[in-house]
């Protein structure tokens, strides 16, 4: 059996991750902000765990995308954005859906299809939604949202609002059609939105430079826009909180679209069932020591925040993980009633008379 | 009272919508300062201005991603693709983002959205640029599906269209463009869901949609110079489908017929004949019968475009035979 | 002899034609060093290396018109589609470009390839990732239709698809995957167009396919305990269809059911009421009836999803009520 | 009623053409191609005004996108490429057909929807193919053929057959999805494909700058895929030849693919039913007075050629196009027998037994 990189992906180089921008510490960022992304990155890491924990135990059925190791990018984004803000995420959603602020129970439950889950169950782990928080959905079909968060940022646009819309997606998204389209529309009528691609490497299995013409798949596109290329640390919270207020700001002062490549990786597997064994040994441990949670500890620490203040912290969320999983396991299965409702406006699926 | 072609019933139709409703917005290639290829949109632009009337890419997942993602934001959008056969290039968004997203939602987003293309054949523009495909979006449960035939219906339905919560996919007859008919005055609303009976008969049910409907018709009225007497049912709306109607004509009649454009299988006339058959099955005298195009792609030259759509001649043989089968 | 599962035939139907036919190509999104996401593929990148057997960006479009090109010009291609849902995202490229450009030509160009897609429900996947879609294929003329229920139709259909001049979407049904069978030594070839009656009956005829073939034949042998005899079509392929084989069941049994995975509208069962309903109208001693998945998305939520997607009660049930029925 | 260029884009700025390159006559090119090219232009210009007539007699029916002004792409390439090449075009496409060498009757014929059509009157005007000739079809559906392309680059290099793919397209393509997967999947495949973007600056009716986010269309996208941008004049039979050449040559030493935007003007409407007023007059007259066939006329005589010699080639054209004209006239009309030919490799449609 031949062993080459061709036949094997983990025999190629290593991609390893640069060094922290340590410099970023200074930025002007305030504590609680701080603080406050520091809470939501062990939101997101907890409740990944335990979301984890319960595909093991066969609670989490069908499959489901965690964001192990990337949550930076949704904290930083989460922490910009205002509340009126909207965002697009993929199947890979909780940390987006959470980072807005969905309840932790139901979006846990809707992982369990439960009736108590922010779909009813309908959904699942892929389509996580809650429009009260501006969490427009969690889209499954790779491309798609991008052309959708122009429509939410048109409208706001039109509406004279304000408000911003932020798509999430990964650096193989960067290949299919639909972002080409999303891209020069937004350019041309100078929408507020921002896409931000979160490189972690990988598309399912496949390294993203084996097939992607240009070295950053979305930073090395902007020119075909119009646009500037920005690429962050996509596991600094600090580095992503700031590329997201800048862009931000550019939307909402009507000049337009953004496009922000946050270089990260994920520590797990591509799905649940997924084992990661196509990524060079050397390449999971050097990202491994980028996490980007004690990354984040010590700088909060070198600031001067108490050790004591951030553990309160970690427990606090433990809680509430541990709550929300008490909330989704109470949850009962959805029943017959809901199968035949929302499919239309009227809240039934009555295709005839 | 003014003469309107289906044509111009379509601004007709679009303009008093969009008079009423100061949000209502359109988009889609050349519909703006051209008036659109099919010069449906002609003097939108000028009223309603360029914020509202826009001109976009030739990009299909983006026309129909942004009419998308402003109607679940509260924006009414009607976008045009501009022939049917395109729907395949954002068929992705049409059927697995927009009709599917209400239900994963557990009905968190509405999408008060119609997307108007123009359909079916007649104008000799080969396999890519006459399909019928009707019975594509009628397979999508999320979506409604609607096809007038007439000047008046193209206002009464795109006005129901518009002003109804759910994705509406509204096929406008390429054939069908230059027929006219009396408009009377003031505000034109219809409703979605009701066949029109449009021509009574006792003998025979026929039913059909768009262009099939005057070839229904005029075969109905050349089946009547040989005794048989032939209801003809304008669906109009496929989805909701007005199935009342249908079963209450065959319940009279004893005999179905559907005369479809889409190709063969798994056409629209397909789910007819399939509701027919369980549902009225101990009313039926004779089999159920379709009239359809082949299962080909159509031919663009003009004499073999004219044998692959169903024709009156075809209608009223098919007819007529089926009388003297078994 | 082998025991393989439904998944391991997969790569086994592809490296049998692989090694007849050294021209013969493969191309899709992680199909190569990760032997796919359903692990169809597994073992061909080591057999027949990079060149044959190529991972492609996540780009549909660029990948089904890889494989149109290289076809018409001579190299039979296999191409992989996730899931069959992504159809929809190249459905421009196959509804209007490989299944019409034969024609169009006036038979200038031909496509030996295959479209493999994993399809269907049963594995909590939601809306956007479950879809049965033999009826969105079903519905294009130009294109052939296959959707093997066991391992050893997995081979010869896979096989016969390969060898077909034309092109052909091929369903592999997801919750298939882990099913098990006895694979004889040898070439394995099928032929494309042959229902398989899978059970013989006197009473109902129940045509089915992939997923619903096991369950249709679970209720026909609890219909047996009732004294209800049921003959079982697996029906195969789509395109070219087996009207004979169907026809004649009807002829003896006199009633006739589909069961459907897709939603109920312009589903293949639609199609396949129309033929019986036309031409065996004389023969049938009740309505037909089809039991399908509701007309709506899937929901993820194993409770729901069992709920839609037609079970062996429901078809058990539906076909006793209809004796009991009129 | 509003009279700015948002509302009539005749009101615009002219977007006028640049002067001819006269350092070109001086290209190495021998005369032989370029007389070559001489007669071709005239092809395409006859054959596409016969065309035009014969629509006003209501004898070509349906819809034809005709070439007229735009006819030196087509013919540099056709005079660049090699016998077994590949051609892709769009329904603008009888130029392309003709230059690859396929027959004037059989084509026009096609047009009249004649049995004696080069597709029996199946495809008509829109879907002009001559697989003998390299002519692998005209696609009506943006974007897709780019694609396909790419589909036969690969099968050349798996075949090794030198052979390359030549793909024509216009500007208000170069914003549509398949576009961007095409130019990715060539360039990491290194395909032997060219991608010759005919900007002639409007898509139907909207002027392509209305709706692009970058000023070059297409070479302003050429780094998006890690390749040289390549601007030619698009009216100058050389300029395209050389262009071609060089693209060609470097697809067979399996370089990869060339994107190439030729800047050009079509001198009538979209379509036949289009009178092309949503230009600017100015732009318009500016354009006809950079007309390929004048332009190409002097050079020629420039560079010593006879008038004469000029004049017997047109003159041999136009007998050759009026004999085309009759071919066509005097096929029939194609009959029942070949309404259900040719859907399946086995000549016929049938779809059950
Ligand atoms: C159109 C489409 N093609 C393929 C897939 C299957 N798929 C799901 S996730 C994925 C990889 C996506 O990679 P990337 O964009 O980098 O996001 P990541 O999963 O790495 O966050 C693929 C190919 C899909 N969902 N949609
Ligand atoms: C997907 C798709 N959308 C829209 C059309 C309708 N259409 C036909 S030609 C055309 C303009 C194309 O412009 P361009 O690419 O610049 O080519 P040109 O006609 O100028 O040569 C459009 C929009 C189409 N054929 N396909
Ligand atoms: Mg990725
Ligand atoms: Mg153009």
């Amino acid at each position: 059996m031949p062993t080459d990189g061709r036949y094997d992906y983990a025999l190629r180089e290593p991609r390893l991750p640069r060094p922290v921008d340590t410099t970023l510490a200074g930025a002007a960022i305030d504590l609680d902000t701080r603080l406050g992304m520091y809470q939501r990155l062990h939101e997101l890491r907890q409740f990944e765990k335990r979301a984890y924990d319960l595909f093991l135990q066969n609670l989490v059925k069908g499959t489901s995308h965690l964001s192990l190791g990337m949550e930076a990018i949704a904290t930083g984004f989460g922490a910009a954005m205002r509340p009126d803000d909207y965002t697009f995420a993929t199947y890979r959603g909780h940390a987006h859906a959470l980072a807005r602020g969905m309840d932790m129970g139901q979006a846990m439950a809707e992982l369990l299809g439960r009736e108590n889950g922010v779909l009813g169950g309908k959904g699942g782990s892929m389509h996580l939604t809650d429009v009260s928080k501006g969490m427009m959905g969690s889209y499954a079909i790779i491309g798609a949202h991008l052309c959708v968060a122009n429509g939410a940022a048109w409208s706001a646009q039109m509406r004279k609002s304000g408000q911003v819309a932020v798509a999430f997606f990964g650096d193989g998204t960067t290949n299919i059609g639909a972002f080409h389209e999303a891209l020069n529309l937004a350019a041309i009528w100078k929408l507020p939105v921002v896409f931000v691609c979160e490189n972690n490497l990988y598309m399912e299995y496949t390294p993203i430079d084996v097939v992607t013409a240009v070295g950053n798949p979305a930073a090395g596109r902007a020119s075909a826009y119009g646009l500037e290329p920005v690429l962050v640390d996509g596991n600094d919270p600090d580095a992503v909180f700031l590329a997201a207020r800048t862009a931000l700001a550019r939307a909402r002062a009507g000049d337009g679209p953004s496009l922000i490549e946050a270089v990260t990786y994920r520590s797990g597997g591509h799905s649940r069932a997924d084992p990661g064994k196509y990524r060079p040994e050397r390449e999971v441990s050097a990202w491994a020591g980028r996490d980007p949670i004690p990354m984040y500890h010590q700088r909060l620490l070198g600031l001067g925040t108490p050790e004591a203040r951030l553990s309160a912290i970690e427990r606090q969320v433990a809680d509430a993980v541990d709550t929300a999983t008490e909330f989704a396991k109470a949850g009962r299965e959805p029943g017959e009633g809901s199968l035949h409702t929302e499919v239309y406006a009227d809240g039934g699926s009555k295709w005839r008379n | 009272m003014a003469e309107l072609t289906y044509r111009e019933a379509v601004a007709w139709g679009i303009a008093q919508e969009m008079r009423r409703d100061p949000n209502l917005v359109m988009l889609g290639e050349d519909i703006a300062a051209a008036g659109g290829v099919f010069k449906t949109t002609v003097g939108l632009l000028d009223e309603f201005g360029p914020e509202r009337v826009r001109d976009t890419p030739i990009s299909e997942q983006a026309i129909v991603g942004a009419a998308m993602g402003a109607a679940m934001t509260g924006i009414p959008v009607i976008a045009e693709i501009m022939f049917s056969d395109f729907l395949a290039v954002c068929w992705d968004m049409i059927a697995n983002e927009i009709a599917k997203s209400r239900y994963m939602t557990d009905g968190q987003v509405s999408f008060p959205l119609v997307i108007r293309t123009a359909n079916g054949g007649g104008v000799r523009f080969g396999a890519q640029h006459s399909q019928s495909v009707e019975n594509w979006a009628m397979m999508i449960p999320g979506l409604k599906v609607v096809a007038p035939s007439t000047p008046i219906d193209v206002i009464g339905l795109m006005a129901a269209s518009i002003r109804d919560p759910d994705p509406v996919v509204f096929f406008e007859h390429k054939s069908l463009m230059a027929t006219k008919a009396e408009i009377p005055d003031g505000e034109i609303i219809d409703q979605l869901g009701q066949a029109r009976i449009v021509r009574d008969g006792s003998d025979v049910t026929i039913a059909a949609l768009a262009l099939m409907v005057p070839r229904a018709l005029e075969a109905a009225a050349a089946l009547e110079a040989d005794g048989i007497s032939a209801e003809v049912i304008d669906l109009r709306s496929l989805v909701p489908l007005d199935t009342n109607t249908l079963l209450e004509s065959v319940q009279k009649t004893g005999r179905f017929f559907t005369v479809e454009e889409n190709p063969r299988l798994c056409g629209w006339g397909a789910e007819l004949a399939s509701i027919v058959s369980e549902e009225s099955f101990w009313a039926l005298d004779g089999p159920v019968i379709r009239i359809t195009t082949p299962h080909i792609p159509l031919p663009a030259a003009a004499a073999l475009e004219d044998m692959a759509l169903p024709s009156v001649d075809r209608i009223y043989e098919t007819i007529v035979k089926s009388f003297d089968a078994r």
